[in-house]
C-alpha cells in the first residue's frame, strides 16, 4: 500500500514526488491557517480561547495522513490542524472560528470543539485529559462491533499527569482495544514543561506500566511520524493492541494567542527550534528532489488563496438561528417529555429554551 | 395517573401468562436489563463486580452466564474510565448501561457526565449523540457512615443535557430503566439502598415503558401535597397513612419519578387543589431538589398556598455512624408528619 | 450594612498612608494572597500555573519572586492530587490555598473536595480539622463555551462541612479571601472571569477581614429586591440604575457574598420591606442558586410577597460558541429587568 | 536499632524471644479481634460495612512495627488491625465499631474510619484511592515543617488503577515526598482479581511510570515485611524519596461480612492460602526458637481476654449524646457565621443541627 515501495520505479517517484507536494501543500495550509486564525482573533472576529498548532504540523499531517478512512480521530482543544488534515474544508473550520451557520460544528464548539462526522473526526475537546475516556470508549465500541478499523486519539505533555490517563490507559491494555494515544511532546503545558511536571520526563516509558508499546518518535519528522502511526494503527486494527506514540515537537506561538509565550521560555528557545521547523526541512527536502521554486511558489499561492476564500466563506456565513438557542442539547423527540416543565419556570428564556423546542 | 402507564400494548403473553408480577426493586431492574439484553445486541451492562461477583447489590446477579463477557463487563475501580467508555461507545451507536456502585463514587466520574456527556450532542452542532445509561443508588441507612450515604441527585438535574430519573417503587423500576436504556439521551437511573428489597406488582410485557417526564399520584389526597422521589415516597406514603389514621388527614403524595424533566404541572396541579406542599427527600435541603420544588410551586401555586412551602430532608451534617445519631439526622417519619402538621398549623 | 465591615482595627499606616485604594478584583486578591503568605508561615499556595506562569488569570502575577517555588507551588495537570494533597497538608495544620483554574476542572477534584475534606472535622469526632482554601473563577462571557462557562458553585453550598464565598467586588475580594485563609474549615471562593478587571476601592489594613456569613445590601431600594452574588451582583447593580432612570423604580440589591452560610436573615429582611424578590444568577436556576433562595424567601416572607420571587438565570443549554448564541443565553441586563417588571405586574 | 544484630549474644536473644512473643500477641489480636467483630457484626450490634483483615495480619503488623512514633499512618476502610497495631487499644477499636462515645472516633466513624490523632493514624477512608491525595498532602506538610518524618500509606490492589492512584504517585517522586505507599495485594479488590483489573499484573513495577523505587514482599512474613518498610520508611525521612511496597498476602474472609467470598474463588484456593496462614507461620517459628506450647496458651488466654474485655467496654460505653448530632461539623466559632441562616430553613432538624452548635 504505501507508495515507499515504488520509490525506486520512474512512475513511483512521480507519484511520490506528487504526494510530497501535496503533504507540503497541507502542510502549509495548516501553517497559514493558524497565522490568519492569530489575524483575525486580534481583530476580534474571533473569540474564546484559540489555541495554534504553528510548528507541530509534522505530527498532525504525518498521523492524520496514516489513518485509514474508517479510522476514527479525537482530539484535545489544539484541534485546527487536525481538522484540516482530516480533509475538513479550512472554510468550515474557519466559519466555526467566526461561530458561523456553516462551521464544521454549526458555529456551537468553536475552536476547541471542532467536529465533523462525515470524516470520522469525533471532536475537539477542551477539558485537559477528558477526551482520553471516551476515546477509549469509542474504541471498545469499534470492537464489540468487529470494525477493522481504529481509534487515533491526541493529547498533550500536559495530559500524562491526569487519572483520566492513567485510567484510560489502564482499560485499553486490559481489554485489548484498538486505539493508539499519540502524545504530542511539545515540551511544554502551558507555562511547564514536561521535567517541571512528570516524574518520569520519557514519557512513552510510561506505557509500560499498562504493559503496553510506547515509542519515541521525532514529531518533525512527517515521514517517521506517518509510519510510526501507520504501524501502530495496523497492529491495532488486526491485533487489537493500543500504543502510546509520543511524538516531540514543538510549539513557536504561545499556549494560547492570548499568551505571549516567554514567561517561561527563552527567545533563543524559540529560535533554536525554528531551526528545525518541519516546513523548512521539508521545503528542503523538496528541493533536493528536485522539485523548483515556482512549483512552491505555485503551492504557496494556492495555499495564500484558500485562506483567503475561507475566510470570505466564514464571513459571508450567517449567524446561528438564536431562536435555535435550545436546538440539540436533547435529541429528537425529547421536549414531549420537557413540556410539563413550563409552569413555575419564570427564567426570563422560556421562548429561547423550551419553546424553540430541544431536539427538533 | 397511575403509578404504571405508557404500555401500548395490553400485555398478555402467548399461553396466557399473567400480565403482572410481584417481585422486588431488585428484580425489577434485572428484569429491565435481561429484556433490554435480549431485545438488543447494542445494549450492554459494564460497571465494577456487575458480573462474577453478580453486582454488589446483585442487580445484575445471572446476567454474566446468561449474556457472556462482553455484554457483561466487569471494570477495574476506575469509574471515570469506564463511564467515559460508555460516553465514546454511546457515541458510537452502542447502548451501555454503566453501573456507578453508589452515587458518591459518581463524584469520581464527574467531569465525564457533566463536562462531556451532557454537552455532546449540542455542542458539535446535533451531529451525534450519546444514548448512555448510568445507573446508581444513593441513599442512607444502615450505618454506611459520612462518605457512602450521600444523595447528590439534585446536583445531575441540574444540567442541561442530561435526564434524571429516580423511581420510587419496583413498576417504576422496570419501567423507568427500559425508557432510559431505550432514550437517544445521556440518562442517570437513580435507584436506592433501602429500596431494593421493597416488593410490588410489575408488568410484564417487556415493551412496556414508565414515560420519562411524568410524575404519579401515588396517593390522592385533599388536605396537603407531599412531592418526594426515590425513597422519601416510600417514607411518605407511610406517612401520608399515618396521618390519615391518626389525625384524619388526607395526604396527597406525588411521586416525582424524574427530576430532570420535571413534571412540574402534576405537582401545581396537587398544590392547587390541596392549598399545601411539604416536600421531602432523602439528601441534605439545602439546595437540594426541595428547593427547586418549593421554587417552582411558590411561583406556579402562589395564589392557592395557604401557607409556606414546607421541607424535610436530612439533617445538614456529613451521616454518623452511631445508629441513634444516623436515626435523628435522616428524614424519618416523625419528622416528615411534624412538617406536616406544621404546614397545617397544627403543631 | 456597608460592603466593606469587621475591620476592628482602623485603618493608618505608619507614615499616614490612605487606608484604601482603588485597584482591581485581581489586585486585590493578589493583595490578601501576599499579606496572608507574608504574615503567616502555614499558607503557601498550590496550582497549576501560578508561579512561573503568574496564574493564567494573573491573580499570583509576582507571588513565586516574592514568596519562593516552596510558598508558591506549580503543579502538574493533576486536580484531584493536588487539592487531595491540600487536603492532607491541611489537616497537618498548614493553610494550602489551592487555585483550580477553572470552577469547570474542580469536577475532577470533587471526590477530595466532597467526599473528604467536608467530611474531615465530623467523621473522626472532632479530632482533626481541615484549614482549606481553594479559589476558583466560574461563569461565562468572552465566548469559552460549553465546557468552561459553568457555575458549580450552588453544589458545593449543599454540601455540610464546606463554607462558600463569592465576591461580587474588589473589597469583598480581599476581604473574603483572607477570612476564607484564617478560617479553620474548608472555604470554598469562588472568583469570577468578568469581574477580574473590575475596579474598587479597597482596604488597605491587613487585618481587615469581611465576616464568613454575612451579605450585603450592595444598593437600597424600597420596590423590588433583586438577590444575587458573584457577577450577578454586578449586573444586578446596573439594572437597578436602568430601573430606576428608565421606570422609577428602586430596586435594592443585596450581595450574598457567602452561599454557605447563607444569609437569609438579611434577603428576609429587604423582601419583608420590598414585598417582591428577584434571584439572578449566572448559572442554571433550575436545582441552582436561585432555587434554594426562592424557596428560603417563599418561607421566611410567605405574608409580605406581594408577587412569586422570579428566577433569573443562565438559558438551561450548554452554552453554545456562536457570539449572538451566547448573549442569548446570558442572563443579562435585559432579561433581568424583564423578570422585575413582571414582578411588579408591568409586564 | 534492629535488635537482629544482637541476635547471636544472649541477652540478645532473650529480648529478642520476649519481642517475637509480643509480635505474635499482636497477629493474634487482630486476628482474634476480627473474628469477634464478625461475631458482633452478625449479632446485629454493628452496623454499616464491616471489612475484616484476617490472613493479612504479618503485613499490617510488620509494616506498622517498622514506624517511627512520628511517622503518620493512613489506611483504607479496611483498618481493624492496623489501628491496633499502631497501639490503638482494642476497647477503643471495638467501641467505635458500635457506634459508642468511648470509640477512637467518637462513634461518629464506624469500621472505616478509625482515627487516633494521638497515635498519628489519619484514618480509616472509604473510598477506594481517595486516600492517596491526601496523604501525599501529609508528607507535602512533613516536608514543609522540616519534620524527620514518614507517611505510611495503605491501600489495596484495586485502588491502582484509579486517577489518584496515578496523580498522587506522580507529584510525590515529583516533589520528594517522604511517603511509603505499602500495597497490600490479596489477589482481589472485591470479586475481581488483579489480572482482571491490572493490564499489569505485577503491581510494584508500576512504581516506574514516576521513576519511583517499586519492590515487592512476601506479605506472610513479618520480619520481611518489617525489614522492607522500615528501610524504605527511613530513606522517605532522610533522603526524602517516596517509595512503593507491595504485600503479597490474602484475605481469609469475604470482602466484607456480608460477602461470603466465594462467588469468585473456590474454597480449595482458600484452603490453599490457609496453608501460609502467617500467624501459624510465626508459631511453628516461635515454636523452633524454643517458645513453649504453655507460654503460646498463656498469650491465647490474655489475647481472648482482651477481646472479651473490649466488648464490655464498648457495650457500657454511652451512645453518643443526640442533641449533639452537628458537633464538629465545622470548626469551632462558626455557629455565629451560620446564625444568620436560620430564617426559612424549617427543615424540621433547626435543634439538631443549628441550635445544638457546629463546633461548639
Ligand atoms: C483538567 C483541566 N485542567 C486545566 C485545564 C487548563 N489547561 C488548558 S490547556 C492546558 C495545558 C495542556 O498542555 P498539553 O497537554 O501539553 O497540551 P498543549 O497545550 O501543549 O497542546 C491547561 C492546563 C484544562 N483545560 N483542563
Ligand atoms: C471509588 C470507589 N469505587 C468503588 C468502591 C466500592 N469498593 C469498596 S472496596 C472495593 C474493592 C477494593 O479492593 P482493594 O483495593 O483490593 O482492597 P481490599 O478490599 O482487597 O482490601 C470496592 C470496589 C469504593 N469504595 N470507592
Ligand atoms: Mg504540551
Ligand atoms: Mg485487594
Amino acid at each position: 500500500m504505501s507508495s515507499a515501495t515504488d520509490s525506486t520505479s520512474k512512475p513511483g517517484v512521480s507519484v511520490e514526488r506528487e504526494q510530497r507536494l501535496a503533504s507540503y501543500e497541507q502542510l502549509l495550509t495548516i501553517r497559514q491557517f493558524e497565522t490568519e486564525a492569530e489575524r483575525q482573533y486580534k481583530a476580534a472576529r474571533i473569540g474564546g480561547y484559540c489555541h495554534l498548532s504553528s510548528g507541530q504540523e509534522a505530527t498532525t499531517l504525518g498521523a492524520v495522513s496514516a489513518m485509514s478512512e474508517d479510522d476514527l480521530l479525537v482530539t484535545g482543544y489544539r484541534c485546527h490542524g487536525f481538522a484540516i488534515a482530516r480533509g475538513v474544508p479550512c472554510e468550515r473550520v474557519m466559519a466555526e472560528l467566526f461561530g458561523r451557520r456553516d462551521g464544521c460544528a454549526g458555529g456551537r464548539g468553536g475552536s476547541m470543539h471542532l467536529f465533523d462526522l462525515s470524516r470520522r473526526f469525533y471532536g475537539g475537546w477542551g477539558i485537559v485529559g477528558g477526551q482520553l475516556p471516551l476515546a477509549t470508549g469509542l474504541a471498545l465500541a469499534l470492537k464489540r462491533q468487529g470494525r477493522a478499523a481504529a481509534v487515533l486519539c491526541e493529547l498533550g505533555d500536559g495530559a500524562v499527569n491526569i487519572g483520566a490517563w492513567h485510567e484510560s490507559l489502564n482499560l485499553a491494555s486490559l481489554w485489548r482495544l484498538p486505539i493508539v494515544y499519540l502524545l504530542i511532546n511539545n515540551d511544554f503545558g502551558m507555562g511547564t514543561s514536561v521535567e517541571r511536571a512528570s516524574a518520569e520526563p520519557a514519557l512513552y516509558r510510561r506505557a509500560a506500566a499498562f504493559r503496553m508499546h510506547g515509542e519515541r518518535v521525532d514529531g518533525n519528522d512527517l515521514d517517521r511520524v506517518a509510519q510510526a502511526t501507520g504501524r501502530l494503527l495496523a497492529r491495532a486494527r488486526e491485533e487489537r493492541l493500543p500504543a502510546l506514540l509520543e511524538a516531540l515537537t514543538y510549539r513557536y506561538r504561545g499556549h494560547s494567542v492570548a499568551d505571549a509565550g516567554l514567561a517561561y521560555r527563552t527567545r533563543e528557545e524559540i529560535a533554536a527550534h525554528l531551526k528545525a521547523d518541519p516546513l523548512e526541512r521539508f521545503r528542503s527536502m523538496l528541493l533536493g528532489i528536485g522539485v523548483s521554486e515556482q512549483e512552491l511558489q505555485a503551492v504557496a499561492e494556492r495555499v495564500q488563496q484558500r485562506i483567503a476564500s475561507a475566510v470570505s466563506v466564514a464571513e459571508q456565513s450567517p449567524e446561528p438561528d438564536v431562536a435555535g438557542l435550545a436546538r440539540g442539547v436533547y435529541a429528537p423527540g425529547s421536549a414531549k417529555q420537557f413540556a410539563r416543565m413550563l409552569p413555575g419556570s419564570a427564567f426570563g428564556e422560556r421562548e429561547l429554551v423550551f419553546e424553540s423546542g430541544l431536539g427538533e | 395517573m397511575s403509578a404504571v402507564e405508557g404500555s401500548s400494548h395490553p400485555p398478555q403473553g402467548p399461553d396466557g401468562q399473567a400480565s403482572s408480577a410481584v417481585m422486588s426493586y431488585r428484580e425489577a431492574l434485572r428484569l429491565a436489563l435481561r429484556e433490554e439484553l435480549a431485545r438488543d445486541e447494542r445494549v450492554f451492562v459494564m460497571g465494577e463486580e456487575v458480573g462474577l461477583f453478580e453486582g454488589s447489590y446483585k442487580v445484575t446477579a445471572g446476567l454474566l452466564s446468561e449474556f457472556g463477557a462482553d455484554r457483561v463487563r466487569d471494570t477495574p475501580i476506575s469509574e471515570e474510565g469506564f463511564l467515559g467508555a460508555g460516553v465514546g461507545a454511546a457515541m458510537l451507536g452502542e447502548r451501555p448501561v454503566v453501573e456507578i456502585m453508589t452515587i458518591n463514587f459518581l463524584l469520581i466520574a464527574m467531569d465525564q457526565l457533566v463536562n462531556h456527556a451532557a454537552k455532546i450532542r449540542a455542542m458539535f452542532g446535533g451531529q451525534v449523540g450519546c444514548p448512555l445509561v448510568i445507573r446508581t443508588p444513593n441513599g442512607a441507612g444502615n450505618q454506611l457512615t459520612a462518605q457512602h450515604s450521600q444523595s447528590f441527585e439534585g446536583w445531575f438535574a441540574s444540567v442541561p443535557g442530561l435526564k434524571v430519573l429516580a423511581p420510587a417503587n419496583p413498576a417504576d423500576a422496570k419501567g423507568l430503566l427500559k425508557a432510559a436504556i431505550r432514550d437517544d439521551d445521556p440518562v442517570l437511573v437513580i435507584e436506592n439502598l433501602p429500596i431494593y428489597k421493597e416488593k410490588g406488582e410489575v408488568p410484564l410485557d417487556p415493551d412496556h415503558v414508565t414515560p420519562i417526564g411524568r410524575a404519579a399520584v401515588a396517593r390522592e389526597g385533599s388536605d396537603v401535597t407531599l412531592v418526594a422521589h426515590s425513597f422519601a415516597t416510600v417514607r411518605s406514603l407511610a406517612v401520608a397513612e399515618r396521618l390519615a389514621q391518626r389525625h384524619g388527614i388526607q395526604a396527597e403524595v406525588v411521586d416525582l419519578r424524574s427530576l430532570r424533566p420535571l413534571d412540574v404541572q402534576t405537582v401545581a396541579e396537587s398544590v392547587s387543589k390541596t392549598n399545601r406542599a411539604v416536600c421531602v427527600e432523602e439528601g441534605w435541603p439545602s439546595y437540594g431538589v426541595s428547593a427547586e420544588l418549593a421554587a417552582r410551586i411558590q411561583n406556579a401555586c402562589f395564589d392557592d398556598l395557604d401557607a409556606p412551602v414546607e421541607r424535610v430532608g436530612m439533617a445538614e451534617v456529613p451521616l454518623p455512624y452511631a445508629k441513634n445519631l444516623e436515626l435523628a439526622a435522616l428524614p424519618g417519619e416523625e419528622r416528615i408528619e411534624a412538617a406536616v402538621l406544621h404546614s397545617l398549623g397544627q403543631a
